[in-house]
């Protein structure tokens, strides 16, 4: 391998990391350096992961020992098939949502641009470096970099932010706090902090005590992290009082990352027959996902403030996401997998709609959209095209992750989960719909009145509509080309017992 | 019992501990009093993490009489406490702080927004 | 704000236990990888110092001494010392953080060195800081 | 069974999706050339399709391999000559409608008409995607694009009916949908794939109580869009939208789609043998046949003329659903032919309907005294249409029952021979009084003088018209319709 094959993974995290110490320099002596700045960092970060993905995609897993050092001393960075798909996945659209912050933050918080781009940059090396260690109590503080600058990132906003975010990082330093108690309790144990080497030694140790305490401290630790239902509750007030571009980065992509550490350590460092057989974790873990479908459609119903709907959908997915980890079969580990991306990229592009609206209209309510069909054509095209997306409507991508978790429901042979799952794509519909129809369909009075209300069109600013309008055309080549993304990424992700 | 209590004595305070951070955390009212009782969470998993390292008779973990050349002396490790766990801690005691550093900023903007730090006051003023 | 204080002695203390306190934190710092210390105490005792001043003297004071300015600066400096010296072993040849390949004449522990002044630096400014920015309530 | 590979079918699906967007590029400000993109997308769709006869009458299959989704399934075209028949019906009707809705558009001077041809456009691309797709994930894919895509249409007035007429349109074919997506998913995790086999490939894969559910959640969704009584609510409902959609879609694309699935169902996944072993061939005839009977009770007590035509079609889709739950050679015939001509036959009815609304704003029957003199070549169509229908020989509706009826007879089942016989007398009961108060009844003794409407409206009347007598004198004029249906009736059966 030649000299710089073997540093990318590296570069991936430490590249953001110094840009986003050199962004506040950079603020006091000329300010409107920062944004190209930030754009240099993350488009570097996206290009060192593209191709650490194509080497992972010919020459199998990449280890990196940081330091030099071997992995059970030193920390080591392993990227596998999971990690590779991970890691192009927050880059592409941390850049998708850096280039669309822009505008709307001159908007929203005219001085506070500066130390957004760096807390933006120092978010996206948490959740890219969440996304790529092998080590533990790395990844514990990673995870921390991330929830640190996502706190400060929220509390930026309108004014019921600071409260929602003090709640959060009460909430996130208790999910934080329980995972390192995890990482200590495995230490004790087995001596060791690098996840394959917990692999080798923890199997024979399945009966202690001290690991079963460990696990359950870990679940409930990233429960908190990624929402899961009972443990959602910070989730609707950060994401809603958030600015838009921050909770347009944050909402897609810190709950996906929390579910990719539950994923690695149920399959990758336990056994997947640990959390099958010897503790019921999966049948737990897939009731509770399946309340969280049923309670997050019927809150996000509930709801009038599109982008509050849009959290309470976000606790659906996740349980969506869950359900099929917990299903444990091949058929529904893929559809979990692969409703990863498609979640991440659908929610992505349906929070920078509401950027766009935002920054347009400043209103959020969904009874005041109107005549948006014709003040925001494309962006409205956009909303139509990930809505369907949501609902499962074949071409978009929302369908196939659909398809296979019905499937493994259906290997799986619990029909009530199968008609969970079909009863929330029901749900997605009149969500959704609801939507469309205001925003569409004007009421009588427009026509009755006579002459018809000429509506202007005074489009979203081409950068945040460019990012937008990729995302749908995403949303429909994943979903055309999701058979090949399976075969190259997802296959080997199935554990071989499944 | 009695041996069983005392042999595992730092488990039980730093269950304690945690205990009475996590309560003040859900029962206090008063915000300063949530962040003083998560920091209390914080610092009883510290001080948890602290005890594991611990040896009997093991002394601090430097290494003496080592002209420091770096060269690998196989250094009897029983003398000495485990250096890991402490290495550990470093960490999040800064992480700790930071914490804290973000929750008190964020305690001044509320102060600043709604001149109380008692919660349900601040909910009243919410709605 | 936090304002003069009044009586002569706190401001005589302090004005004479600031130095040794500083200078007792470069000895922290400078000592971190053969002996108890390192970057993130010795930053700690070093920030303890200006805050010190800081108390005793008004913030104003020492505001002119150590501007926020020169104090974001402080921090980014650090962050660049710890990242200039990972890439350098990563440009030699070695992995990130590599010290072994340095072509100092003791790479291990001069590596650390650098590392832990970096770190030092950076904890110092952003103790300073957070101080700054709790203490100035406007 | 020779297969040629070829892009076809595929061209033939996308090129009114190309043109709907073509269309919206077009705008409110140029209209005339949007109206050309319809009038052209919809010939160069019909031409494409019209090449494929060839191949199809000489027994070859057309196949297009899109992308591999999982192992097994594909994203799949395969055009044989049953989908050929409702992809041609589908083309051919659609260049009659939209030289029709552009008169009937611009007579009415409807609002958005870019957002109507657009839909107009993608409907086609999913009807005819459903006629060719080659098996159950393709077909339910542009199942879904056809329902999502004609929802705008439907809520085109933007009033509060149209609006919840919509929203009802919705409910029920997305929840159908959901049946769907369910039994899909089971065949495929019995079975393995999803490709259809002519004369089904569900034989002994599991329980027979398993493929009982399984025929019964398929029938309920594909049901939902083919209008079987319980769940027939959301067609009446859904004819407040303007004519040609109630016309080209509703009478013939939207609700065909449904009733060409369940065959598809029926013949191709589970085939007649195993049908016949499980039984539950007799309790959908004896479904059908209740929807028939129930149908044309609602149809006789309408005043609203729309919705009588709306219920005459729930009529006609459940008799060629009757003749392919009685799985014999001529039943099925006859119901394959009866999609073709029901096509032609119910299009010409609601063309009148439209008609006579641009030109008089009538929509009840009541007010229609006479207006035969005042539109004469509209209501001779009707007519011919109404003659059709009730299975008259001069016009194409007769064939298609007289198969009908041999097939009943072949399966020596002469109730629902009865049941077919009655329904054409009920059809008689609800159409011939139209017919009749228009010609011979005056409004107080005065004859209105002659006022048609517009030429570009009645000429697309009068060629759907006369096609459907055509169809009748030589069965396999053009589009070798009986041709196509007796090849696929042999590769089901079997060649029996």
């Amino acid at each position: 391998m030649n000299f710089y094959q073997v540093h990318f993974p590296i570069l991936i995290v430490s590249v953001t990391l110094l840009f986003s110490f050199l962004i506040p320099v950079f603020g006091w002596w000329k300010k409107k350096l920062c944004y190209p700045l930030a754009i240099i960092a993350i488009s570097i970060s996206l290009f060192s992961s593209l191709i650490v993905a194509n080497r992972v995609l010919y020459h199998g897993p990449i280890r990196y020992y940081l330091g030099g050092w071997e992995p059970p001393w030193g920390i080591e960075f392993y990227i596998d098939h999971l990690n590779a798909l991970m890691v192009v996945l927050v880059t592409s659209i941390s850049l998708l949502v850096l280039i669309s912050s822009k505008k709307s933050i001159e908007k929203e918080l005219p001085d506070k641009d500066v130390p957004f781009y760096s807390l933006f940059l120092l978010l996206f090396t948490g959740l890219a470096g969440i996304v790529v260690t092998g080590d533990m109590f790395n990844l514990y503080v990673f995870l921390e970099i991330a929830s640190l600058s996502a706190y400060a990132l929220i509390a930026i906003g309108e004014e019921r932010a600071p409260y929602a975010a003090f709640r959060y990082v009460v909430l996130g330093t208790i999910g934080a706090c329980f995972y390192l108690l995890s990482v200590g309790y495995l230490y004790i144990v087995t001596g060791s902090l690098n996840m394959a080497d917990l692999n080798q030694i923890l199997p024979n140790l399945y009966h202690s005590k001290v690991v079963l305490v460990a696990f359950s401290f870990f679940m409930i630790g990233i429960a908190i992290k990624m929402a899961l239902f009972p443990l959602h509750v910070w989730l609707p007030d950060a994401y809603t009082y958030a600015p838009s571009p921050v909770s347009s980065l944050i909402a897609p992509l810190m709950t996906k990352v929390g579910i990719y550490v539950m994923i690695k350590i149920m399959f990758k460092v336990f056994e997947p027959s640990f959390s099958i057989e010897m503790l019921p974790v999966t049948t737990i873990l897939s009731w509770v996902a399946s309340i969280a479908i049923i309670v997050g459609c019927v809150l996000a119903l509930a709801q009038v403030d599109l982008k509050r709907m849009l959290t309470y959908i976000m606790v659906a997915e996740v349980g969506y996401i869950v359900l099929g980890v917990a299903m444990a079969n091949r058929n529904a580990l893929t559809g979990a997998v692969l409703h990863i991306v498609n979640d991440a990229l659908m929610m992505a592009c349906l929070f920078l709609i509401v950027a766009a609206i935002m920054f347009k209209l400043g209103i959020r309510n969904i009874y005041e959209l109107r005549f948006l069909h014709r003040k925001m054509p494309f962006t409205m095209g956009a909303f139509t095209i990930a809505a369907l997306s949501m609902m499962g409507v074949p071409p978009a991508c929302g369908f196939f992750s659909k398809w296979y978790l019905i499937l493994g429901a259906i290997d799986a042979n619990n029909w009530i989960f199968v008609a969970v799952i079909l009863m929330s794509g029901l749900f997605n519909a009149i969500l959704f719909f609801r939507v469309i129809e205001n925003a569409y369909f004007e009421p009588a009075y427009a026509h009755d009145g006579g002459e018809h209300i000429e509506v202007s069109r005074d489009e979203a600013p081409l950068s945040l509509l460019i990012p937008i309008l990729i995302m749908a055309v995403g949303i429909i080549l994943l979903g055309i080309f999701s058979g090949k993304i399976i075969s190259a990424f997802i296959q080997f992700i199935v554990p071989v017992s499944f | 019992m009695l041996e069983f209590l005392v042999g595992k004595f730092n488990y039980y305070i730093y269950i304690f501990l945690m205990m009475i951070g996590f309560y003040a955390m859900m029962g206090k009212r008063n915000l300063v009093k949530k962040l003083i009782g998560m920091n209390i969470f914080q610092w009883s998993i510290i001080l948890y993490f602290i005890s594991i390292g611990a040896k009997k008779g093991g002394s601090i973990p430097i290494v003496e009489g080592l002209s420091g050349h770096g060269a690998h002396i196989v250094s009897h490790a029983s003398q000495y406490v485990n250096p890991l766990p402490h290495v550990l801690m470093l960490t999040a005691i800064v992480v700790g702080v930071g914490t804290t550093g973000v929750a008190l900023a964020l305690l001044i903007t509320i102060y600043k927004k709604y001149k109380t730090l008692e919660e349900d006051e601040i909910l009243r003023k919410i709605k | 704000m936090i304002d003069k204080h009044e009586s002569i002695i706190i401001k005589t203390i302090s004005r004479i236990l600031a130095p040794f306190v500083q200078l007792y934190a470069l000895y922290v710092i400078m000592h971190g990888h053969t002996s108890p210390g390192g970057g993130f105490q010795g930053g700690v005792i070093l920030g303890a110092s200006f805050i010190l001043l800081a108390i005793a003297f008004g913030i104003d004071e020492v505001k002119e001494r150590f501007a926020e300015r020169i104090l974001t600066t402080f921090t980014s400096m650090g962050v660049f010392i710890y990242g200039f010296i990972g890439f350098v072993c990563f440009v030699l040849g070695a992995n990130f953080l590599d010290y072994g390949i340095l072509p100092v004449v003791e790479p291990r522990g001069m590596g650390m060195l650098g590392i832990e002044i970096g770190v030092g630096i950076t904890v110092m400014a952003v103790m300073v800081s957070i101080f700054y920015d709790l203490s100035t309530y406007e | 069974m020779e297969v040629i590979q070829s892009i076809r079918p595929l061209l033939a699906v996308l090129v009114s999706a190309f043109a709907g967007c073509l269309i919206l590029l077009a705008g409110e400000k140029n209209r005339n050339i949007r109206e050309f993109w319809t009038i052209l997308a919809s010939v160069v769709k019909f031409s494409i399709v019209c090449s494929m006869i060839p191949f199809i009458l000489e027994g070859k299959i057309i196949e297009y391999t899109i992308v591999n989704v999982c192992q097994g399934v594909s994203l799949q075209f395969r055009v044989d000559a049953f989908g050929m028949i409702f992809a041609v019906l589908a083309s051919a009707l659609w260049i009659a409608v939209s030289i029709y809705s552009i008169g009937y558009m611009r007579g009415l001077k409807e609002h958005a008409q870019t957002r109507f041809f657009f839909c107009f456009a993608l409907a086609l691309c999913g009807g005819v995607g459903v006629a060719l797709s080659g098996n159950l994930l393709t077909l339910y894919m542009f199942y879904e694009i056809l329902s999502v895509s004609t929802y705008p249409l439907i809520a085109h007035k933007e009033t509060p009916e149209a609006i919840k007429a919509a929203r009802k349109y919705l409910t029920y074919l997305l929840t159908g949908a959901a049946f769907i997506l369910f039994s899909i998913g089971l065949t495929y995790y019995l079975t393995g794939s999803l490709d259809f086999v002519a004369g089904g490939f569900l034989e002994g894969h599991c329980s027979a109580n398993l493929l009982r559910l399984l025929f019964v959640t398929f029938i309920i969704g594909f049901g939902s869009k083919a209008a079987i009584i319980p769940i027939h609510e959301w067609l009446p409902t859904a004819m407040i939208a303007p004519t040609p959609v109630s016309a080209l879609l509703h009478a013939v694309a939207v609700v065909k789609a449904g009733v060409f699935c369940c065959l598809r169902v029926i013949l191709y996944v589970f085939g007649p043998e195993l049908l016949f072993d499980l039984g539950m061939w007799l309790i959908l005839a004896y479904v059908a046949s209740f929807t028939i009977i129930v149908a044309n009770m609602f149809a006789l007590a309408q005043d609203h003329l729309k919705r009588r035509l709306a219920f005459s079609t729930i009529n006609n889709l459940s008799i060629i659903i009757l003749g392919a739950a009685l799985l014999s050679s001529d039943a099925i015939r006859g119901s394959m032919v009866h999609i073709a001509y029901h096509g032609f036959m119910k299009i010409t009815l609601f063309l009148c309907a439209g008609a006579i609304y641009v030109k008089t704003h009538k929509e009840y029957i009541s007010e229609m005294d006479g207006i035969g003199r005042q539109m004469p070549f509209t209501l001779g169509a009707f007519t011919i249409g109404a003659l059709g229908l009730t299975g008259i020989p001069p016009v194409c509706g007769f064939i298609s029952k007289w198969y009908l009826c041999l097939g009943s007879i072949e399966a020596d089942q002469l109730i629902f021979l009865i049941v077919i016989l009655i329904s054409a007398l009920l059809d008689a009961a609800y159409f011939f009084p139209i017919v009749y108060n228009a010609f011979f009844k005056s409004k107080n003794g005065v004859y209105p003088k002659f006022d048609e409407a517009s030429s570009l409206v009645v000429v697309p009347i009068v060629a759907t018209a006369t096609f459907s007598v055509i169809f009748c004198i030589f069965p396999n004029a053009f589009f070798y319709f009986l041709d196509m249906a007796s090849i696929s009736v042999q590769n089901i059966l079997g060649g029996v």
